[in-house]
């Protein structure tokens, strides 16, 4: 296909086409979790993998998180490299015992005998009115915890790419997608990028200050730099993907540039991903720093249904131009 | 009440049911109700025939497919429709939307949207009632689905093992989201379950209101008597998509199709009919409260307003401090 | 009883009395959980209840860490006083879809209707060479919930009247204990103590360097206070005692004295506690401080069951030390 | 190999596993083994006859009791002592101790210590063979106390479900810690609950290590014909406490004297001797060559150095990245 208009994808499509192809490339993989075949997928990002791939390969779950997570951690410990699904993470604590005793554990506790190749996907974040069980942002509960790698997907380009590189790994990667954002539209790149598992991305490039976030969030806070440009500011975007292991090095080059930071995030601001980024650049850059790193988060509620109300608990655009102010006027 | 009056009124609850979720389908269409929309459309009898044999103290939990519940219990149509529009006047002051229906007045303990998370705490709730020394009963609702879950079997047993006053009441639509349960479950016999840990496992047509009313009715005389919890699984079906979000590619237009034949509203207005119980001008009386009722609900609903915005911290922790 | 002497009890006493009199207090109370009563609970804190207040209000449970959190929260919410115990905070993972989507989110899903006046106690720390599945510290993961008090008890004085405060707040509370420091002695005080559930506690006096901690951390951190002191710097000891709500003003009136701050704890330092605190102080008093705030967390590790292992990895009056001076030469 | 040869080698076995938990009870008093440590003193006869019946590429998932099942496997005494004692050629480079030997060699996937934690580990082992096209079975071991965790059912389910090649191996000693199983299940019988999820299951005694053999072979030999998984319950019984945490307050001390009568070791060496299999000089040439291994295997673990301190942070994540 060859037009002068590059046709777009939604991320969606661009997630899909990651898991299609990991499928294609390696026998051993295979997907499992909730509803992922004959639904097509919670949010229809495994639809038609069923078709095209099989029952074998593309296993529907009874609803048991507990076994399919664990199953999928002994599937990995025994030469396949499963994709398992958990539609939320609201529902992934259902499972974090087997994330947290087993995945992240096993290797380290057999005195590295036993390495576990599993991938994780799930999803997180608000927006779409589904209220307090079905809403929420565990990024950080999971970022806790050595012995996994823990990255959030922003766009198309890590949607595409970033199951590679994480079957690649030899270790437990827990994936986290955003039902918010399946529908925006880019034109894909010809072929899938290569994904770093372990660096944030610059998404904007600026001088005045450093937003720094992830996931979801990453696209409102483009917007919000938007709006600061308009009144001058400049702001630089990094979005930093990989929450854990934190790539400390891109922020700290940042704000060594801007002297300023926010981190905006969609967890609930105490002991969020802020948390640890504004404390780990005041460790790192105390005295490059003009103001005390901004954070921003969701209220501190389990998030309600009525759009009024769960909007104001997200992170919004004027509430980021306002904190933008704040480390601005200290500097 | 005669049998005939007391059976015009389970269609009276049906027919409440199906019209609220026939209009909560067109006002999710216009966007005036959002996030997930789960209707009972075709389970109506499980919700009319088990609340009609309950007392005013006993108490229900229930999942996010909780709208017949939540109006064959009582609550007020038009409080919920101010939930499902995120009204201040919701049950729920609009925080909770479609799943998450709660109403301590008539002990309705909430829609749940976890699968099988209201399992355990309805096991909790029975409890209380038989350390505090009431005679009520917990009924828990949940799906086929829930059985896969380890809290459902974490929960009978303890329930068993206890003795607690619980109707574990599963209504088998034969389906959880798009996995028909010879799927999911090794053993589609679910009564074999509630066995394995000693307890009494019936079974029933939750398509004829009738029957279900009888047999829950059986069950809570045996609950009351302390004879420990029972199980009652309610054969029944949905006849749309399990939420507003699913395409329904998995399900055999033929086989809903099926289902639609039994239909429980013109079961039950057949039996009537057969009887001499009912007639055209009954019928259509009763479906004109309905609609009055429907009306009335959604422009309650809709003049309700929104909370204010500076009320949204409150409740994380309750107001009055010791 | 009335000798020169007063009599010492050991922690685990203290806790036993505090579970003792909320069983005497109120008749709502009842003990639930593995093994508190044939078995005299893991840690031995139940012993002897069960015989003294019959199966009824000291129950036995089986292993089924999902319904029994989940029967606790449904009977306080039908009017009685639960205290559930789980083992410890490792499987407490098993039970935290419980937790966060039942306990912490009913009150406000509901509009205010249903309040949850669970208390759940369970334990966490290491030292004991238990390995990675019986020696983690999830205290951040909780802190991090809207909806639930957290606190950690360190000593005697909290162990004996906490409950009484905890039992007496509407809403769900997780108790954190520490077999590590069980036996620890001291006299008892007469009668118990009233406890405020947010409010930290100063345990030392000085004017150098704030030290933060919580836990059974808290008397290493003692013994590093006193090894300082004969360095002539004499530190502050602050024992957070409540992690959710965190006593920020607690922490800063001492921070606004010394100017410099190091916080330590027994979770893996990413994302734990010390991430929060650390960004609280340098959000609230930036210019105040003369270094960056200080963090000792456990070593990022599953915990190892060598004994040398175990303890290279938690924190020590050593590191502690060498933290201060961080701080101290750079301000 | 004839009969009573091989019945003297699960002598040795059971004789193996007794003297060295015996011996780990004289290091953990003298403070060389620390942590905790549970024994399955009395449970020999499960590990001795369900080990001799594996190809030497099945799999295992364990307990914390697994000091029997790994030496029973062929993982090597000395490098299980030195486990035992934290020491760098320990099984797990002394980071698990005694609740966590691994074996990669004998596919010997640990000692969990998370009741029921390994369970759906098995079933994720048993499907990656299934599916790499390997006639493997997995042996999941676990205690009665794992029935009541929702982990058990969830896996059992998915393994029936999938029709998985795994062994579901339930040690029953009749307690959970302090729990007699009467007290933690409403319906005592585990098989029951086997059967609930259409999952063949069998008892067998667990005391008489010729009878735990023959089972085991019969239910392999079914899953290795595809038939999918196999239940089998051990009735069993351990002599000592817990763990050496337990002071055992919960037991009558004539039920622990009453299973001590059924003891697997002297019930098998009754059995040869009346075959005319095993003389007092064979016996003792038994006990002897058990003796000599076990001094070995403890001046090896002693012997062993401690891993570096340095080395603390590896094996958090694999060491060689893509
Ligand atoms: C723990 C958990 N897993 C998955 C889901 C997603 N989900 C919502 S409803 C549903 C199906 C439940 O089926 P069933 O219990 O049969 O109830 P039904 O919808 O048929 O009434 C699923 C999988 C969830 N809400 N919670
Ligand atoms: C999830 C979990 N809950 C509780 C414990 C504490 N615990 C360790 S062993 C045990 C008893 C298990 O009994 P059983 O499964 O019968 O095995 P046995 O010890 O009798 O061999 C308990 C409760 C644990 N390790 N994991
Ligand atoms: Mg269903
Ligand atoms: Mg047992």
């Amino acid at each position: 296909m060859s037009t002068d208009e590059p046709t777009t994808i939604t991320l969606r499509e661009a997630l899909r086409a990651g898991l299609r192809e990991a499928l294609q490339a390696d026998e051993r993989v295979l997907l499992l979790g909730e509803d992922i075949g004959a639904y097509g997928g919670c949010f229809a990002v495994t639809m038609g993998l069923l078709e095209e791939f099989g029952p074998e390969r593309v296993r529907d779950t009874p609803l048991s998180e507990v076994a399919i997570v664990g199953a999928a951690i002994g599937a990995a410990m025994n030469g396949l490299r499963p994709i398992v699904e958990i539609m939320t993470c609201n529902f992934s604590l259902l499972a974090l015992d087997q994330i947290v005793n087993n995945a992240a554990t096993l290797l380290h506790m057999s005195g590295g005998q036993f390495n576990v190749p599993v991938v994780i996907r799930t999803t997180a974040g608000a927006g779409r009115q589904l209220a307090a069980q079905h809403s929420h942002s565990f990024e950080p509960t999971f970022a806790h915890i050595p012995g996994i790698r823990v990255l959030s997907i922003a766009t198309h380009e890590d949607a595409r790419g970033v199951l590679a590189a994480a079957l690649a790994d030899p270790d437990p990667v827990v994936l986290f997608e955003y039902p918010r954002i399946m529908t925006l539209e880019a034109a894909p790149p010809a072929e899938p990028v290569a994904v770093d598992l372990t660096s944030a991305a610059v998404r904007r490039s600026g001088g005045d200050v450093t937003l720094v976030t992830y996931g979801a969030t990453l696209h409102t806070v483009l917007d919000a730099a938007l709006a600061l440009a308009e009144d001058g500011i400049e702001a630089e975007v990094i979005d930093l993907r990989s929450l854990r292991p934190l790539d400390d090095a891109t922020v700290l080059a940042s704000v060594a540039r801007t002297h300023r930071a926010v981190v905006v995030e969609e967890a609930w601001r105490t002991l969020g991903i802020g948390a640890e980024v504004a404390a780990r650049i005041t460790e790192q850059a105390f005295y490059d720093l003009d103001a005390p790193v901004g954070r921003i988060g969701c209220a501190e509620v389990p998030l309600p249904y009525a759009e009024h109300l769960e909007q104001a608990a997200l992170p919004q655009v004027a509430g980021i131009v306002e904190a933008v102010g704040r480390v601005m006027h200290r500097g | 009440m005669t049998d005939a009056d007391h059976a015009r009124s389970l269609l009276h609850q049906m027919l409440r049911i199906r019209r609220f979720e026939e209009r909560c389908v067109e006002l999710y269409s216009a966007a005036t109700i959002r996030g997930f929309l789960h209707l009972a459309i075709g389970e109506e009898a499980v919700a009319a025939g088990v609340m009609a044999t309950l007392r005013e103290d006993d108490a229900i939990v229930s999942t996010y497919r909780e709208h017949g519940h939540a109006l064959a219990r009582g609550i007020g149509m038009d409080r919920i429709m101010a939930e499902m529009l995120g009204r201040v006047d919701g049950v729920s002051r609009g925080r909770g939307g479609s799943m998450h229906l709660f109403d301590a007045a008539t002990r309705f303990y909430g829609g749940n949207a976890i699968v099988a998370g209201g399992i355990p705490l309805a096991v909790g709730i029975a409890l209380a009632d038989r350390m505090l020394g009431q005679d009520r009963v917990t009924v828990c609702f949940f799906g086929d689905g829930a059985v896969d879950e380890g809290a459902f079997h974490e929960s009978i047993n303890l329930a068993a093992l206890w003795q607690l006053p619980v109707l574990f009441a599963c209504e088998n639509n034969h389906y959880s989201m798009g996995m028909a349960i010879e799927r999911a479950q090794a053993q589609p016999d679910l009564a074999l379950k509630a066995s394995s840990y000693a307890v009494p496992a019936w079974r029933v047509d939750g398509m004829d209101v009738l029957a279900v009313e009888a047999t829950t009715r059986q069950a809570l005389t045996a609950i009351r008597a302390g004879g420990g919890p029972v199980f009652v699984e309610y054969d029944t079906y949905r006849f749309r998509a399990h939420s507003m979000y699913d395409p329904d590619r998995y399900r055999d237009p033929a086989e809903v199709e099926a289902a639609r034949q039994r239909d429980p509203i013109p079961a039950l207005i057949a039996v009537l009919r057969e009887r001499d119980a009912l007639d055209d001008e009954q019928l259509a009386a009763l479906e004109a409260e309905v609609d009055a009722e429907l009306e009335a609900a959604v422009a309650f609903a809709e003049a309700s307003a929104l909370e204010p915005v500076e009320d949204l911290e409150r409740f994380v922790m309750s107001e009055v401090q010791p």
